[in-house]
């Protein structure tokens, strides 16, 4: 239904503190009020209580990754439309081993890591690259809060985490990266994700993040005072410094450009990727209890084709919004 | 006619038989003393004079009409503990009953009206001793005075009824002679029936114009508990009591048959107000 | 009558007792219905139907990727945390406590620093805990040991110090030494209160439990549950839940009948002060 | 002399009282230069001067980013949240408390619902409390209430059942109705006693509250000790740790000294039995 | 040669004198009442001559030697109440004290030794006329049972100086009075020398050898509490009591006096052991 106000929820990681920044700098409400809407930006410490939270109609929008925007929203009922790719991890996620340097080494060992996220994804294709499969090691759940504090003790050797997490670890003696997301480029895709319906009655509301988005994107790319001032502050905010963001930022590939992120939405790689997440979560029981194949939960790619069912189309990619920025018709 | 009238009441606890064929008339303004060995029933026929309990079997009746089913501001109590309320001073203690009754709502007076209760309030403590003592809270007091207090409580309530469990049982025998001189007092003064119950002989011929022995006649184990305490004896005491017709010589000269009354200094009541003028 | 002397009868009784849980009971029930009337795949209030799948799947189920029956496992690993932290934290409860509220230069040396020590929040030293106890069941059971045991100790040093002197006083004219004060008169006084003291930490050691499985873990109720919160999987939550509840109040009565009917004489005792 | 008649003097009582602390502040002395010697940028341990630099940069210094001083954004934000909850649960605790003590309609409805409630693990309910509440303070309040209510209610209730039995009846034949009852008899003696109980509850509350905002928040304690903890900024977690049970410990003695000025009468009541 | 011996004993607690100047000698085998007003300083004694307290000026010996610091079981001791302990049986209690003195590592005896520490202590329960409640809680027992609990337990540690505060002020007449015959007949055939604090003149005089009065002979308010209490009476009880020589008329007839004993059944003392014979 056609509506004025609408909420964002965000979490803290590298990809999407601009979306803070542009609120705090009032570039979310300048383009909110261009629209005649008012856009409400909330932050979320904890990223999955922030897609939870979207995905029980608190929120309708939420940042999050092409993974867990098909294992919680999509699968819990909520047709979920990825309005904007932001950036894909490109190194931010990586395999690490204490003390051994093959990928091969982690077999037989205890991995710590958090469950049934991009990073038990990372290792799954980690993994697959060598020959291996989950039953040759073990797996630990570990909040990704605690990760570095885990590492630091003698009896975790192996663990598969993100940024900034990934960078204290790296840190510390005898810590090896073995396997990276830039090993898997484009499968690990940062997104701000916008519940389907509430976009097509209101297609203002994805103008206008579209709209604030890129020009968050344009200031912050730029080589200018204001551009590190911008990267500063969202270091800052996500509780280190301004080299400590820019080191992050590296292993992201930042889709900085409108054109780009279209670009990539529209790609074909998207659907192969969607395919392997889709069956690594139907391996993990993450479909939902009654699913009896990877196709349960219909997939529409930009182009338009449906991966699985298409009677039960719950995620979709588009490049409409991120084109129409391109384009500079927002 | 007979201001309370108990009529053949039983009562028994989980089978067992406690109070048997209780049958009683007690006069206006008498001042009846129930004495008994510990367990025979006392408190139990008390809390049924008090509509705490119900009798089983039988009929108790005030002034012909029957017991209302719940306490009420009729009937006056004094416990042997427990009687005053120890988050309110002294006073307040006094005044709340007048409170209560005139602030149905709030339970407090203020203005002209809390202080025309505090006037009150006030003739009444000094009527039982405790003039000066009107801002101290119980737990400051010595246990005859905290008694002194529970009695000035529940008069100031205008019962008709005063009903007394063992409440002075807890005192020093010293304390105890002069409470008993301040008791009759306030029964002479006051139109006031009185039932005490009391575990002290002395005490009981002390102060009752009649005292009456709850016993259980039948007692050996292969009863299993079928047979209650019932009224064994029921003495007039002489030279007969008038209320409102104090004998002054009698009466203070009773005290000092089991007191240490010589041994002890004036103000032993009393330690924790010392400098107050009881 | 006046309400304060209105009682309902057994059954009355009976069916006031039962009557809130109906209401939560229907409240959830019309919460759930609504919204699967809405969207068929919603999570959040699943039906019974759906409570009663993943009660099957979890309880009476071996679970296809390990062949456990992960309830099971669940519960066995949570129980021996909070048996093991419990046994612990009793143990420290019983010697410090003791100490404290029996020994004058116990209770100068530590009362204040057990009191301050009380109020350190223990969720914010985890990552101290981790890297000195390791990952392992070690620091798990430390965090529940730490949130519970000053909480113990402060207890038992009160109920200590709230034992007549006299029986102190009258263990010394009987020849007691200060060894033979605790092991006779003040040790078998403070175990039935010490389990009054249990009963009520029995709350906090599972709140620790949880958080403590929420962070690092492979097995247990707490891990479960913030496990499939990656997926909403309020039907499995929720019997976890219900489950860790349940678990919580046996303890509670367990508890309590075992202080029944270990110390005979202490219900008398407590209720003649 | 025995160890239990053996009592120290003032002056060494002090020392006693401070030797713990003196104790553990060495013990941490030690193993923090024992750590940097091996590793200069350990950041588990840090250094007395570390965290002086960042209790300086996050108590004295503004935040260049928001130009406010973080720690005391962060210590506004948390005072805030608890006293609303503790506010909200205190009410929770003396109204339904007072029925359940006082009045047998209640207790027999009322009573094992708030046992048995009292037993779910309230950190296992954060999902669903965030889903119904939103991310707002209302749900991270209503957790601390959630997790301390029902403890103060069976408290509270317990303690209105301690009341003398005589008491009501003095009450009843002074002509009191029950609201009377309750306002004059039994609220003002519950108050001391609910302080009692609510110093018992600022543990727990604390721990709610850092475990709320844990999840969901844009300042605060807990939020911040959390967000650090990413970086294992130990310097930070410690001098944020060290506040919470210095204003922890202040909150349990102000609610000490409250209730001695407050309710004159109650430590002698309460000494009396 | 004297037991206990007291000289110019001063007491003070917070700059207010409470005991002043107390001389007293106490001869071998000697039942001296001490009473006195409420507050005076009795317990205070009492616990000077248990090493519970120290005395601020003057010095207690016993038999010659300085109080030992601490109390041990040369004095035994029975306090009005929680004399016994309630997590232990009758039995439990009366075996602790030969438990403790045999076994200084467990506190506890075993076996043969257990056994014979058992038989012991049941003599002494039979003396005090507790045979047969062996297995029960002090909390099954009566008020009365309870103190003959706490004489036992303190009789079995062997003693030289009993000392008791008011052991029987809580129990009702009768069971008093039954409790001061065997008082008396324990104080007969046992080498003891006791000290006693009461309320009660009448008990004082129904036991004593000798009763000695403390009281504060100064007590304006202006004093400012520098003023203690001391002895103002010690009276010699005639005819004198020896120990060891009961003249069982005179004991025997006295306890009537306060008690509403003929209204008593037999087993009044113990509704909780009903079918043990005491
Ligand atoms: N609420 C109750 N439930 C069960 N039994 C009770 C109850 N109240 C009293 N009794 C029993 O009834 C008997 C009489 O008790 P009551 O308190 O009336 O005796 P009493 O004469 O007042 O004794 P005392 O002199 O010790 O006060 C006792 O055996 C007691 O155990
Ligand atoms: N530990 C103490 N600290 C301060 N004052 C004390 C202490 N013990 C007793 N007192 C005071 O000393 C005085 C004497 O007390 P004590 O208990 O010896 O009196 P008592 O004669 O035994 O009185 P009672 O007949 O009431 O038992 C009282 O005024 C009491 O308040
Ligand atoms: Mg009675
Ligand atoms: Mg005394």
């Amino acid at each position: 239904a056609p509506k004025k106000d609408f909420k964002l929820a965000w979490s803290i990681y590298v990809g999407w503190m601009p979306w803070q920044w542009a609120a705090e700098q009032r570039i979310v409400k300048k383009w909110a009020d261009k629209y005649g809407i008012s856009i409400d930006v909330v932050q979320v410490n904890d990223y999955v209580e922030s897609i939870n939270q979207y995905t029980a109609g608190g929120f309708d929008a939420v940042t999050l990754t092409n993974m867990d925007g098909l294992s919680i929203p999509a699968a819990g009922g909520i047709d979920t439309t990825a309005l904007l790719v932001g950036d894909f991890s490109n190194g931010n996620d990586a395999v690490i081993l204490k003390d051994k340097t093959a990928l091969a080494d982690i077999k037989g060992q205890k991995v710590n890591l958090v469950e049934f996220s991009v990073s038990h994804y990372l290792l799954a294709r980690a993994l697959a690259s060598i020959g291996l499969t989950e039953r040759d090691l073990s797996v630990v759940s570990t909040s990704d809060a605690d990760m570095v504090a885990a590492w630091a003790t003698p009896e975790v050797t192996a663990v598969v985490t993100w940024n900034p997490l990934v960078a204290e670890i790296i840190a510390t003696p005898g810590a090896n990266k073995v396997f990276d997301s830039s090993q898997i480029p484009g499968e690990i895709i940062d997104l701000t994700a916008v519940n389907t319906e509430t976009l097509k009655d209101n297609p203002a509301f994805g103008k206008a993040l579209a709209g604030a988005w890129y020009e968050t994107m344009a200031i912050m790319s730029s080589d200018t005072p204001e551009g590190k001032a911008a990267r500063e502050a969202m270091g800052k905010a996500s509780g280190t410094d301004l080299a400590g963001y820019e080191a992050q930022l590296k292993a992201t590939r930042m889709f900085f450009k409108p054109d780009e992120a279209a670009a990539f939405a529209k790609s074909p790689e998207i659907g192969a990727t969607m395919d392997h997440v889709r069956s690594f979560l139907f391996d993990h029981g993450l479909l939902g209890n009654g699913a009896d194949s990877a196709d349960v939960v219909g997939i529409e790619l930009a182009d338009g084709k449906v991966l699985g069912d298409t009677g039960n189309v719950k995620f979709r990619f588009t490049d409409a919004y991120m084109a129409d920025a391109a384009a500079g018709k927002l | 006619m007979s201001v309370i009238s108990v009529k053949d009441v039983w009562k028994e606890y989980d089978d067992r038989v406690v109070l048997e064929a209780i049958s009683l008339e007690i006069e206006p303004r008498a001042f009846v003393a129930l004495v008994g060995p510990s367990g025979c029933g006392k408190t139990t026929f008390l809390r049924m004079l008090l509509s705490e309990e119900r009798p089983d079997r039988g009929t108790i009746a005030i002034d012909g009409a029957p017991l209302p089913d719940e306490p009420d501001s009729g009937r006056g109590v004094v416990f042997q503990r427990y009687s005053v309320f120890p988050h309110l001073t002294v006073l307040g203690n006094v005044v709340l009953g007048l409170e209560l009754k005139a602030a149905p709502l709030l339970g407090r007076l203020f203005g002209g009206a809390r202080r025309a209760a505090e006037t009150e309030a006030r003739e009444v403590l000094a009527a039982v001793g405790l003039g000066g003592a009107e801002a101290k809270y119980p737990s400051q007091l010595s246990g005859g005075m905290q008694q002194r207090l529970a009695l000035a409580q529940a008069l100031i309530a205008k019962p008709k009824v005063l009903l007394l469990d063992e409440p002075f049982g807890a005192l020093d025998p010293g304390i105890r002679a002069e409470i008993h001189l301040l008791m009759q007092r306030l029964w002479h003064e006051r139109p006031l029936t009185v039932v005490m119950v009391t575990h002290d002989m002395s005490e009981a011929f002390t102060l009752a114009t009649r005292v009456i022995a709850f016993e259980r006649r039948r007692n050996e184990p292969s009863d299993g508990g079928r047979y209650g305490a019932t009224i064994t004896r029921d003495i007039e005491v002489w030279p007969r009591r008038i209320a409102g017709q104090p004998r002054p010589s009698r009466t203070s000269s009773l005290p000092g048959r089991d007191d240490p009354a010589p041994l002890t200094g004036a103000n032993r009541d009393d330690p924790a107000i010392e400098g107050a003028t009881p | 009558m006046r309400l304060i002397n209105r009682r309902p009868n057994a059954g009355a009784g009976r069916i006031l007792a039962l009557l809130p849980f109906i209401v939560v009971l229907g409240a959830y029930l019309v919460g759930s219905a609504a919204r699967l009337a809405e969207n068929p795949n919603d999570k959040l209030l699943p039906s019974l139907s759906s409570l009663g799948a993943a009660l099957q799947r979890m309880a009476f189920s071996t679970d296809p990727r390990t062949g456990d029956i992960l309830m099971l496992v669940d519960t066995e690993a949570s129980l021996y945390r909070l048996a093991a932290a419990l046994a612990i934290a009793v143990a420290i409860g019983l010697v410090l406590g003791i100490a404290i509220g029996l020994l004058p230069y116990f209770r100068a040396g530590l009362g204040a620093f057990v009191a301050v020590v009380s109020m350190v929040p223990p969720l914010a030293l985890l990552p101290i805990l981790f890297i000195t106890m390791g990952l392992g069941e070690a620091s798990k059971i430390a965090l529940i040991v730490i949130g519970v045991a000053p909480c113990l100790v402060r207890d038992v040093a009160l109920r200590v110090g709230d034992l007549p002197p006299q029986q102190m006083i009258k263990a010394q004219t009987l020849g007691a030494s200060t060894w033979q004060i605790v092991l006779r008169v003040v040790l078998p006084q403070t175990l039935p209160r010490l389990i009054d003291s249990l009963r009520l930490q029995i709350g906090p050691a599972w709140l620790f439990l949880i958080a403590a499985e929420a962070i690092a873990s492979e097995s247990g109720l707490g891990y479960r549950i913030f496990l499939v919160r990656r997926y909403l999987a309020m039907d499995v939550i929720l019997t976890y839940v219900i489950w860790i509840t349940l678990l919580a109040f046996l303890m509670d009565r367990g508890l309590a009948l075992l202080q029944r009917r270990a110390f005979p004489w202490f219900a008398a005792a407590r209720a003649t002060g």
